[in-house]
């Protein structure tokens, strides 16, 4: 036989799950894919979709597990990263943005990266676009991408891994991103099937590109359909469930950011945060009220009780149909 | 007495930014309403960008938060990913685009990043979002931010979102494609690149403020443009565009 | 005021056609728009979705134009190329394959390359992922992107436009693919409204990156729909309205080719094609009947009578809902 | 006799070199309806990929002509666009992948373009579709072709999709990260690499057909590998999955 240079593709990133056979669904708890699939250490990404759909539900979940060092990737994610620092799990923040839409800073991130409190973090900064285009090329196999729209910022300083150069067609400047490759990716998607097959809907961010880059991609499904409803849209699948590893079902994995048709944003909860995580103390309270303290999502949806349920989208206001049959 | 506040002149003075049937990077609050006195007023063709993966014609209904909610989606021209709206930014068909700052100096660079040494800041700042993209490929920047020494400095720090880097031509030197800063809009008075440095000189000053109140909060000596003016009250049109959006007087207080 | 370094971007492209006023729609006839922007020597892709939606109606109305000096830009387009070329509209032909999915080669494409018949034509020679990229690089503003998977083949020499390279992160060996900007994209979809936002389901090919990266962008719609059908599911749009230069209401526009949920493949057509075209004067006699001798498309389909209705979708294989609302 | 035409055992040794689990470019005609077999029997995970952006798992249930018609869509796992899909190829997300091709060399180099000189080719062939970019990034790629001495030949003219180019570590040096031709299946024999130079040598001979007639259809001097044998005939498992797939008894004429 022939000598394969190639590096081996992992089998069992679409057919097994931790020891479970191949013929198996992929469905299983946040809890069980967390600790099959984030390692301490582990480069993860949970939000890259922005400020929709951030799957929480794992922010909070890797906290409860204790995770450590890991390196948090995103271009926007809203307070979830913030939560990650002042819990003692992250060792390196790499994307554009960290802190709070609603209230400004994020306080953990200003004291981890001012005062190395509660542990010195390493800061790679990117621009949206830069991030995406690192991700892109991460995803399809290009060993980076030549972007113009980084040129004349002090990020080219910051973050040495961006390279200038000459474009040797014009030149001119310009600046090579290399491929970023995240070790997990998390989604929150309106709905799954239980092999990883899934729709989503309104804007997505980086979410595509994020988890297609990844080594493994973890599901959090706000429910869980029949396949022949996936099935039945195609073009409205963003992730194949073939590249899939886990899909776990998790209502409401995204507050208090929204998800589209389901779930509106708790503006509210997000300026409480702000409030309440002034000091150190202030945050651990907090993390031990509405974190620690929790064995798991659905004591949290619990917790919150009708202040979820007013965030719950009743109406409807329905996609117009598209047809796929044959004949 | 005016009947209109500072913030709503401001908002006013943004509106007038956009051109009719441009495509603009908007961002939240202070220029997503100013997008929706333009489209009401003198831009109704106007498309809205937002970097998460939004473009819109008619501006949301219903409050946002951020420009993911719900209300930005719904009705949508486009909800698709970042790559392909801050995409067409990077491809050359963004007319201009709104950003702020903590820092801002006298060539319009911006500084989102870090306060003070980068291993060591005194002020971690959120960072630099889409706004470097923005500032390096947008045909114009529309700068946002509040009149103060601390904030309009000599030479920013850290230069998160480029102006005209350290003036004159350095901006096309660096290969940047995008035209740079073409106005900054304070509190206290509209400030716009002139002469061929591209320093920032001032354009015209808000009524109610004067010349010596504008200088003393300047971290640099600010010079004058030749024509220098009053920025122009907002018409009846505008405050009544403006009445329609802010239905609830957010901007008036 | 500044000096503006930047190419101006045209402002006509998204509210004027032709010298209608920038309040209007952008409905048109595929005559007019044709007319008012494809000159001759433009840059064109008719059939980025491959072998499906393939615009032929345009490829028709280019004949009857007498474009000449054409340069076709398409992955893979089936017989639209071959049409062009055997109808002497085509200078140059830029893409990853040329013939007739059907029935083998195209006969006026081997004509012009092996005999300058009816003209001599160069060919730039792309792999599809190269073209993609090409596309992308062109569309998102990036002056090229790296590529491996075309390393190796004597592309690289056909096309001296690619370039060999080191990646100056691994130094291993990289092929830089460039910016492709066509002039005119066309691209057929199943619904319009007529200021151009439009939906597509179903695989898209290259269809939102050669748009993207066009200077005009011509949609030929199966069906004219109300804005809010459009803007109820803005998740299906594939390329938004406000860079749509044109819309023509074309019913069975991609005769013979398929349109999902509109319209089957004509397959005897194709057959029919690559025996009737064996010879010039052959070809001719077939471009007449078929092309030269009908006024428009609506005459051509017509003409097929009931061999097109035959091909019409009656049944319905229906998307799985999906919700937009707020509240 | 056999129970089976030259045809359908090449499909069954083609879709022997699926294995579960794999994510497999199939291409159409013979290669998707050994996907299908493949699937029905000892692969039934496999994962068929299509350049023009269509992922499935079944095997589209309905003729198809083209990649693209209604039949491969519906119900597909992933109907978007060709840079998702191919890109998940250059990404090395695939294990295999089918080609053809009007010749072949003796390192699994194939030609698609053109016969004769490129600027004036005795015959102009279609072109490469996305064949180079599976032969570069595929773990493994299975080349299809008919047995005769003017397509199987010493050196191709024109490289469109890279074998071993000129082999031994020729193809690992020009940087390409797939592991190149793994199985050459013909109407006469099955092929594979061999040895440090990774030149095509007789692996087996499909039954009915003899030493003497595959050397005299081959262009090179071609030798056999150590273990050489008869192709093994499809099992009765094999057929009956073929017979599912294959109602009309297309592949069996």
């Amino acid at each position: 036989m022939i000598l394969n240079p190639y590096p081996k593709i992992d089998l069992s990133r679409t057919i097994r799950l931790g020891d479970k056979p191949i013929s198996s669904h992929k469905l299983t708890s946040l809890a069980e894919a967390i600790a099959a699939f984030v390692p301490d250490g582990a480069a993860i990404v949970l939000g890259a979709a922005l400020e929709n759909a951030v799957p929480f539900a794992a922010t909070h979940e890797l906290i409860r597990q204790g995770r450590r060092d890991l390196n948090m990737i995103a271009p926007i994610s809203d307070i979830s990263t913030d939560m990650l620092i002042g819990a003692g799990c992250v060792a390196e923040v790499t994307g554009a943005w960290v802190g709070n839409v609603s209230g400004g800073m994020g306080h953990n991130f200003r004291r981890a990266a001012e005062h190395c409190l509660p542990n010195p973090i390493k800061i790679n900064d990117y621009s949206n676009f830069t991030l995406g285009m690192a991700f892109f090329a991460g995803a399809y196999g290009l060993p980076y991408v030549p972007v113009k729209s980084i040129l004349g910022s002090d990020i080219l300083k910051s973050n040495p891994k961006i390279k200038l150069a000459e474009d040797p067609f014009s030149g001119e400047p310009v600046a090579l991103v290399p491929a970023l490759k995240p070790d997990v990716t998390f989604l929150v998607v309106q709905r799954a099937d239980r092999d990883g097959n899934a729709h989503i809907w309104g804007s997505t961010g980086l979410t595509q590109e994020a988890s297609i880059a990844a080594s493994k991609i973890i599901v959090l499904a706000d429910e869980i359909v029949a396949p022949e409803v996936i099935a039945s849209d195609p073009s409205r699948v963003l992730v194949p469930g073939f590249v899939v590893d886990a899909v776990c079902h998790v209502p409401a994995a995204c507050h208090p950011a929204p998800l589209i048709g389901k779930w509106r944003r708790d503006n509210a909860f997000f300026h409480d945060y702000h409030k309440e995580t002034r000091d150190p103390e202030d945050f651990a309270r907090w993390c031990a009220e509405w974190v620690r303290d929790l064995p798991d999502h659905a004591a949290y949806c619990s917790k919150l009780g009708s202040q979820l349920e007013d965030l719950r989208i009743l109406g409807n206001a329905p996609a117009a149909a598209a047809n796929y049959a044959i004949a | 007495m005016t009947a209109y506040s500072t913030q709503e002149l401001m908002i006013i003075a943004a509106a007038r930014q956009i051109r009719d049937g441009e495509r603009i990077f908007v961002g939240m609050r202070l220029p997503i309403t100013a997008y929706g006195v333009a489209r009401l007023t003198h831009a109704p063709n106007a498309v809205g960008l937002f970097e998460s993966g939004v473009a819109r014609y008619e501006p949301a209904d219903g409050m946002l938060y951020t420009m993911c909610d719900g209300p930005n989606q719904l009705g949508a021209a486009w909800t698709t990913g970042l790559i392909q709206v801050m995409g067409l930014l990077s491809g050359g068909r963004v007319h201009a685009g709104f950003i702020g700052g903590a820092e801002v100096d006298r060539f319009g660079n911006i500084n989102t990043s870090y306060i003070g040494d980068i291993d060591k800041p005194t002020v971690k700042l959120p960072g630099s979002g889409g706004a470097p993209d923005i500032a390096a490929m947008a045909e114009r920047l529309v700068i946002i931010i509040n009149h103060q020494k601390h904030r309009l400095v000599e030479k920013v720090g850290f230069v998160t979102s480029p102006g005209f880097l350290d003036g004159g031509d350095a901006r096309k030197k660096a290969g940047l494609p995008g035209g740079g800063p073409a106005v900054l809009i304070t509190d206290r008075a509209v400030l716009k690149p002139h002469g061929p440095t591209n320093e920032f000189h001032l354009a015209s000053i808000h009524p109610g403020h004067t010349l010596e109140e504008v200088l003393q909060n300047t971290g640099w000596a600010l010079q004058s443009m030749p024509d220098v003016a009053e920025t122009p009250p907002p018409t009846k049109a505008e405050m009544a565009a403006l009445h329609h959006i802010d239905k609830e007087g957010f901007w008036r207080r």
